[in-house]
């Protein structure tokens, strides 16, 4: 009566995915995995699901091999998941969103839709009921008939936990649940997952919000790069020093020391407020057709300093960047250099000086050559300006030159990294926004990183840095804002990097949100 | 050798296939949608040069071709700012003004058909006997395609395309402005389309109703090797004129017709039992 | 919508204040006017022969109405586009019957529009003259053969005439090229019936659909058989060039016969000097007429519509005919009244030679004496 | 008011054809339209389930019905049976080869999808053509027998638009189950679906197979009511058509595709006809859609949408 991946190894490409992991869940537990981004989570997830291919390995389902079945024929076996985007009808309404994960268990079929046979009929009331109990349990009967479009983000996972649960499943795997919750969406959902439990489901859950995974796991497994880096329960786990790397950077260990005064050091050259910032962001909220996923940022930019946005995976940060950058729907003023740019598309921003690099290099065209991307970039550049700028980012970037003629697309993550702060560059900005540069990088690309990020700076440049791994932020921050659950919970210099306990705290949620 | 004689002319057939099949993956790869009217420009021109007899005339009949092609654009730009998203309603509406072109040219050019023949003696190829007409279509169909390459690959224009349709988002932040440059796109397919109508009208001719027909096959063209790569669709047109001309000259004349199609179906469905379909289209 | 709305409502409105301007002269002449109504493909694929049907009748029932119309009454057409879809042709004899208060339809330009529509207007009991030579339309096992009237030689007997004609010089290895229509179809099957019959052989039948713009491996495929002559059954002026041109430029040397329909001179402008030699059998020749014939091409170029090819005359066949009928008619014209004065005439102002006479089992007219033989010279069909 | 109302299209489908019946009954050019937009109703309603409902984008309905309606054809011209028969034939067959044929496209793109219907339709009327006698090849099968029932001009309005309404009922109760919701998921989201474990290719092979089938009845009512069956009555050109009506008229709903296919007959009646017929209907239909993409039925829900938009707009500046 268990559910067990084995020796699980996925590839894609020639990417390694998973190496090698086996996790077990039983009835009646709760199982949490935790790891950076792009440590395997959502694989091991799909993989158990049938959604990606194993390249060796097993699932088993009560000591059954379920991995040769199609998707839809392991959930009627009794597993089930959600998903970390959520996957929505914006149109369909709350009751039916939740329905739907109810009608696999359907046996009369279409003839007696079509014709509302009583049989029909009284199955079809009995989904009905049971939408509206799990719509009760969950404590969101009064938004029945809302659509699923108007609601915020965090509603919806909690919904599609109730989706989940509809199908009677008995290992329900739930990606990022609480990711956007309020803590009092994460009470209900955390009360039903332990009733969940309680009812002998086994519950696998992949989590960032440690505070959230700690409160409801009873063993958890630590991924980092696809491999099981360690495992046991909740308490003993994070205490470890490999999860505390795999959680806040993997050299926040080792650099806390040495980052300190270098953060310091910045912070000295450039006061945490300036006088008159460069670019000013007031009650900007983000939203995703109707989903709204940061609320009401105040934020300030100062030339030549970083402001840091630190959170958890999910907590809003991307968004905040792409609603200035003007690629994400927003209301919400936006002033740089004192002239309102919040009413302009996404190219004219980019044309006033605010650059955007999405994270996973975003801004890069990966079938185009290095070279092509660069003269993209610098299409208006006049001559002059366009000699002084290939100058510079040669001497800035040595290997690009070296690979001018390969498509980015065939370039390492590192140099990938440095191709789209080059062409951000070449856009010659006023203000930077770096979404998660480090992300899927390796540590060795850490100090380089930061040192371009320091030149770019010393440039007169102001840098809105996105970041998970929160000492790498902290070396280079002026100012620290720490996002949860899309709103800000903490504003606060540099110093806090010293602070290594209130840290977590905040970045996990815990602490108390800002004083307005 | 028979078999080497149908192939030759089924790829001089193709050409006009390919030059449609290229536009139409064109705008795919830089708006993500299909413009059904394509066939409409491709007659339209030609019954503008038909009207206007000389070189005046041919560009006078590209330039139209090419205004008729940016009222799709623009409608395609409309309906997606609006409603984003379906871009079904704008193949939709590209039909629909595809049907106003036909009625056009049949109310103000006429039911007869379009044609200009030289009257220059055919020349020999491989012993083959080969309008000279279709060498230089093929030729300027060869062209084509080369400076398609070269305005994808060379220009600034060219790579602002190749960036938008690569990833828009990323376009959007190098401040390329994707709704102008997809507007192009539409306005170069319309150009693409007028040359192949100037070109038909010098070769094959065609009438009125030519359009949907020349679309159809043409679109099955540029679907079979995947649509968002504009040369794929070239080879892609003149593969089917191949087929066409196999079919035309070895199958039973019951089933000459049926061949090629039932051939574009078949890779059609080849592709999707295999799986190769996500990496040929992206609707 | 709503600013639609109200310009249908003037469109219908100016129409109407038209139709009674039309009316005012009509209703002060002596005898009540009739209603003709022609059931055309104006848009389609059949446009190129429907246009031109509409336009001769058009001009042909000015000059009438000029002269008096038909022992004092007056004939006024009423137009329906078929579109070259069965269903619509359909519909509009159900319109031209049910509204348009015709005693008579000419139509369908296509064979499937007339078979579509006929037993609608047998229905009405109102005669059809059918510009079209698709044999299944005069089928005698059909409930509404008593209406259906066909105003050209049958496609069978004109066909047949053709391959006689085309074999006379003692050709025994024949190619074909059809289009692919009932038309072309119909020709496929005859040809192959014929060469059974008269123990000549079939060496290639090629074919393409009516869109089909280069043909030229159609043509290499029939040069490659090496057949004594070719036949080229195609109605549509754009094909019937292509092929001609493609035949030229792949070498293929064999005299061409083609069908009557090519001859329009749409299909020598298209074909240009690729036509030359192409031998033709003709129901009449613009290039060559006689008086009656330079007659009727005067009237039309007059109405600003100069002649074409051969569906002006099939149209004016058919208008003739029904003039002719109801010249017949004492009082009042009506549908029943007009298929038994049809089912008399003999004498009909025709431009095709080889009327007989329709009666009550004789709903074709024609017969295949109609045809001539013609060859393209320089740009022009000239009598062989 | 959770459920979708599941008779309300129905009731709306028989209240306007009782209502339009004085207009139509004795005049038998209306009654001639009224029944045409009934059968091309139901081709639109078959685009709804199998694109509006499940995300197939087929654009072969009108050959599904060119199945139907020849099916019929044959077994009521060459073996005499009865059209009652043949209606059963006619819903059948398409119906038993709709499955497989769902299954062996179902993993196509919607536009290679499109295509490769499209060429399955050009495909089936050739082989229609070349059938020769049996399908009457290129010059089709007249003389078929009526619409069975009395022979009177209201039974044909009343038993057509009795089709269309039995249908919407039939489809009305499906589009508020639990199945239906199932297939809308196939449609918004085959991944979810998955997830929730439904077998998106079944489910899509159960919807064309419904859809094949309405298009059947509607080949069914054409073949009998024009009594005329050739290669182009039904050809891919219809298919396009109805799939335009399908659009106008909002394809997501029940009522939507029988709106868009009244008002695009209407039109195309009502519009000054001949050479430049294309040109007005081609120009409308644009209307139409840049002012209701998402169909005419939904235009009354857009506007509220819109306010809400402009609200919102204004809140936030």
């Amino acid at each position: 009566m268990t559910l067990m991946a084995e020796g699980v190894t996925v590839r894609f490409g020639g990417i390694l995915a998973l190496d090698a992991v086996s996790i077990e869940v039983q009835p009646g537990q709760v199982a949490s995995v935790v790891g950076s981004n792009g440590s395997g989570k959502s694989t091991l997830f799909n993989a158990i699901m049938g959604f990606a291919g194993l390249a060796s390995g097993a699932i088993r389902l009560d000591g059954r091999a379920i991995h040769e079945l199609p998707a839809h024929r392991r959930v009627q076996l009794g597993l089930c998941r959600t998903f970390q985007t959520p996957r929505i009808d914006p149109e369909s309404t709350v009751f039916d969103a939740i329905r739907s994960g109810g009608i696999m268990s359907l046996k009369s079929g279409l003839f007696a839709a079509c014709l509302a046979t009583p049989r029909g009929r009284s199955e079809a009331a009995g989904i009905d009921h049971r939408t509206e109990k799990v719509l009760e349990e969950l404590r969101l009967a009064h938004l029945a008939l809302a659509r699923m479009g108007e609601l915020p983000v965090g509603t919806i996972r909690l919904i599609d936990v109730g989706r989940a649960v509809m199908g009677k499943p008995r290992f329900i795997l739930l990606d990022e649940p609480a990711a956007g919750l309020s803590h009092a969406e994460q009470d209900a959902l955390k009360a039903q997952i332990r009733r969940l439990a309680s009812e002998g489901v086994g519950v696998l859950l992949v989590e960032h919000n440690f505070r959230f995974v700690s409160d409801v796991s009873d063993h958890l497994t630590v991924l980092d790069r696809g491999r099981v880096l360690g495992s046991g329960r909740p308490g003993e786990v994070s205490k470890r020093p490999e999860f505390v790397r795999s959680y806040l950077g993997s050299f926040a260990g080792k650099a806390s020391a040495a980052a300190s005064p270098r953060a310091a050091d910045t912070a000295a050259k450039a006061p945490a407020v300036m006088p008159m910032p460069l670019m000013e962001c007031r009650k900007v909220t983000a939203r995703y057709g109707g989903i709204r996923v940061c609320f009401d940022i105040d934020l300030d930019v100062p030339q030549a300093g970083v402001v840091a946005l630190l959170g958890a995976n999910g907590a809003g940060k991307s968004s905040l960047l792409g609603a200035i950058s003007g690629l994400v729907q927003s209301t919400g003023s936006i002033t740089l250099d004192g002239q309102r740019i919040d009413g302009l598309p996404a190219h004219r921003r980019s044309e006033c000086g605010i650059c955007f690099v999405p994270e996973i290099r975003g801004n890069i065209f990966p079938a185009m050559s290095v070279a092509e991307n660069l003269e993209l970039a610098q299409r208006r550049l006049c001559a002059q300006a366009l000699d002084r700028m290939k100058a510079e980012l040669e001497q800035m970037f040595p290997r690009l030159s070296e690979r001018r003629f390969s498509p980015a697309c065939m370039l390492s993550g590192g140099e990938q990294q440095m191709l789209a702060l080059a062409m951000a560059l070449s856009l010659k900005p006023r203000i930077l926004l770096l979404d998660e540069p480090t992300q899927g990088l390796a540590p060795a690309v850490y100090d380089t990183l930061e040192a371009v990020v320091r030149a770019i700076v010393g440039n007169g440049i102001g840098v809105v840095l996105a970041e998970q791994n929160a000492a790498f932020a902290a070396r280079l921050a002026n100012q620290v804002i720490i996002i949860a659950d899309g709103r800000v919970s903490l504003r606060t210099g540099a110093e806090i990097l010293g602070d290594r306990e209130r840290l977590l705290r905040a970045y996990l949620g815990a602490e108390p949100q800002e004083a307005a | 050798m028979e078999l080497a004689e149908f192939v030759v002319r089924g790829a001089l057939l193709g050409v006009t296939y390919g030059l449609i099949a290229c536009p139409i993956a064109l705008v795919y790869v830089t708006s993500g949608t299909v413009d059904l009217a394509i066939g409409a420009y491709v007659v339209l021109a030609a019954a503008v040069s038909f009207a206007a007899p000389g070189s005046v005339g041919m560009l006078l009949a590209i330039c139209v071709a090419m205004v008729a092609a940016s009222v799709v654009g623009v409608l395609s730009s409309l309906l997606t700012r609006r409603y984003q998203g379906d871009k079904l309603i704008v193949i939709l509406a590209s039909f629909g003004f595809a049907m106003m072109v036909e009625s056009f040219v049949l109310t103000f050019f006429g039911k007869d058909p379009f044609v200009r023949q030289s009257g220059a003696a055919p020349v020999e190829f491989l012993g083959m006997p080969i309008a000279r007409q279709s060498v230089i279509s093929a030729t300027i169909g060869l062209v084509l395609a080369a400076s398609v390459y070269v305005l994808l690959h060379r220009t600034m224009l060219g790579r602002e395309m190749r960036a938008s349709a690569d990833n828009a988002r990323g376009a959007a932040i190098a401040g390329i402005p994707v709704r102008r440059v997809q507007l192009a796109t539409f306005i170069l397919a319309g150009a693409l389309a007028g040359i192949a109508g100037v070109m038909t009208l010098h070769g094959a001719g065609l009438i009125f109703s030519s359009a949907v027909p020349l679309t159809i096959t043409s679109l099955g063209g540029a679907i079979m090797f995947g649509l968002n790569r504009p040369l794929h669709a070239f080879a892609g047109g003149v593969v089917i004129g191949i087929v066409e001309s196999l079919s035309a000259g070895f199958a039973p004349s019951q089933l000459s017709t049926l061949l090629p199609f039932a051939f574009i179906f078949a890779v059609l469905a080849f592709k999707a039992m295999h799986g190769t379909e996500m990496a040929g289209g992206r609707a | 919508m709503l600013k639609l709305a109200r310009r249908v409502a003037l469109a219908a409105a100016a129409a109407i204040l038209a139709g009674a301007a039309a009316l005012m002269p009509a209703s002060a002449a002596d005898k009540k006017p009739f209603k003709i109504g022609l059931l055309l493909s104006l848009s389609g694929p059949a446009a190129p022969f429907g246009i031109p049907e509409r336009d001769a009748v058009k001009a042909l029932t000015d000059k009438l109405n000029a002269e008096g119309g038909v022992n004092g009454r007056k004939v006024e057409l009423v137009v329906y586009d078929d579109a070259t879809n069965p269903t619509e042709a359909a519909r509009g004899m159900r319109q031209l019957t049910q509204q348009g208060g015709v005693v008579a339809v000419i139509g369908s330009t296509i064979g499937s529009g007339t078979l579509a529509a006929a037993p609608i207007a047998a229905k009405a009991s109102i005669p059809v003259l059918a510009p079209n030579g698709t044999d299944a339309v005069i089928a005698r096992d059909k409930d509404y053969f008593p209406w259906v009237f066909r105003t050209l030689p049958a496609d069978g007997v004109i066909g047949r005439n053709l391959v006689e004609r085309a074999l006379a010089g003692g050709a025994r290895k024949v190619g074909l090229f059809y289009q692919e229509d009932a038309y072309g179809k119909g020709m496929h099957d005859m040809l192959a019936t014929m060469a059974k019959e008269k123990g000549f052989s079939v060496v290639a039948a090629v074919s393409a659909p009516l869109s089909a713009t280069d043909l030229a491996p159609q043509a290499t495929r029939l040069r490659n058989a090496e057949p004594d002559v070719v036949l080229l059954q195609a109605s549509a002026p754009a094909l019937g060039a292509a092929f001609v041109r493609a035949a030229t430029q792949v070498g293929l040397k064999a005299p061409i016969w083609a069908q009557g329909a090519l001859g329009q001179k749409s299909f020598l402008d298209a074909a240009g000097p690729a036509a030359e030699g192409v031998n033709i059998t003709l129901l009449a020749n613009w290039g060559n007429p006689t008086p009656e014939l330079a007659e009727f091409a005067r009237i039309l170029t007059e109405a600003g519509t100069p002649p074409q090819g051969f569906g002006e005359i099939l149209a004016a066949n058919a208008f003739y005919a029904i003039v002719a009928a109801a010249a017949r008619i004492e009082g009042d014209i009506d549908g029943v009244k007009l298929r038994d004065a049809l089912e008399a005439v003999c004498e009909i102002k025709a431009f095709t030679p080889g009327f007989s006479c329709y009666t009550r089992d004789n709903h074709d007219g024609w017969t295949g004496a109609a045809m001539q033989t013609a060859v393209v010279r320089n740009g022009r069909f000239v009598k062989r | 008011m959770r459920r979708r109302p599941a008779l309300l299209p129905a009731a709306t489908v028989v209240a306007l054809a009782v209502l339009a019946a004085p207009l139509i009954t004795g005049n038998l050019f209306w009654l001639d339209t009224s029944a045409l937009m009934a059968v091309y109703a139901l081709l639109a309603l078959s685009v709804g389930v199998s694109f509006g409902l499940c995300g197939i984008l087929s654009v072969a309905q009108a050959s599904f019905a060119a199945l139907g309606a020849y099916t019929t054809a044959i077994l009521s011209t060459r073996y005499s049976l009865h059209p009652l028969v043949g209606l059963a034939a006619a819903i059948v067959l398409p119906a038993v080869f709709g499955y497989p044929f769902a299954r062996l496209i179902a993993g196509m793109s919607h536009l290679a999808l499109a295509v490769a219907t499209l060429l399955f339709g050009h495909m089936l009327d050739i082989a229609l053509r070349e059938g020769g006698d049996f399908t009457g090849g290129y010059i089709g099968l007249s003389g078929l027998p009526p619409v069975p029932g009395p022979d009177s001009a209201t039974w044909l309005h009343v038993a057509s638009w009795g089709m269309v309404a039995l249908v919407a009922a039939l489809l009305g109760s499906l589009y508020a189950s639990p199945y239906g919701a199932g297939m809308r998921s196939v449609r918004n989201d085959p991944m979810r679906a998955t997830a929730d474990g439904i077998d998106i290719g079944h489910m899509r092979g159960v919807a064309l197979s419904v859809a094949a089938g309405i298009a059947g009845l509607g080949g069914w009512l054409y073949a009998h009511h024009v009594s005329y069956l050739g290669p182009e009555s039904l050809g891919p050109a219809v298919s396009i058509s109805v799939l335009l009506m399908a659009m106008v008229g909002g394809v997501s709903t029940v009522l939507g595709p029988i709106v868009g296919a009244v008002a695009l007959t209407l039109l195309s009646t009502l519009l000054p006809g001949a050479e430049a017929a294309g040109m007005f209907y081609g120009g409308t239909l644009l209307l139409v859609l840049l002012a209701a993409p998402k169909g005419l039925t939904s235009l009354p829900a857009l506007a509220g949408a819109q306010r809400g938009a402009d609200a919102g707009k204004e809140n936030g500046r």
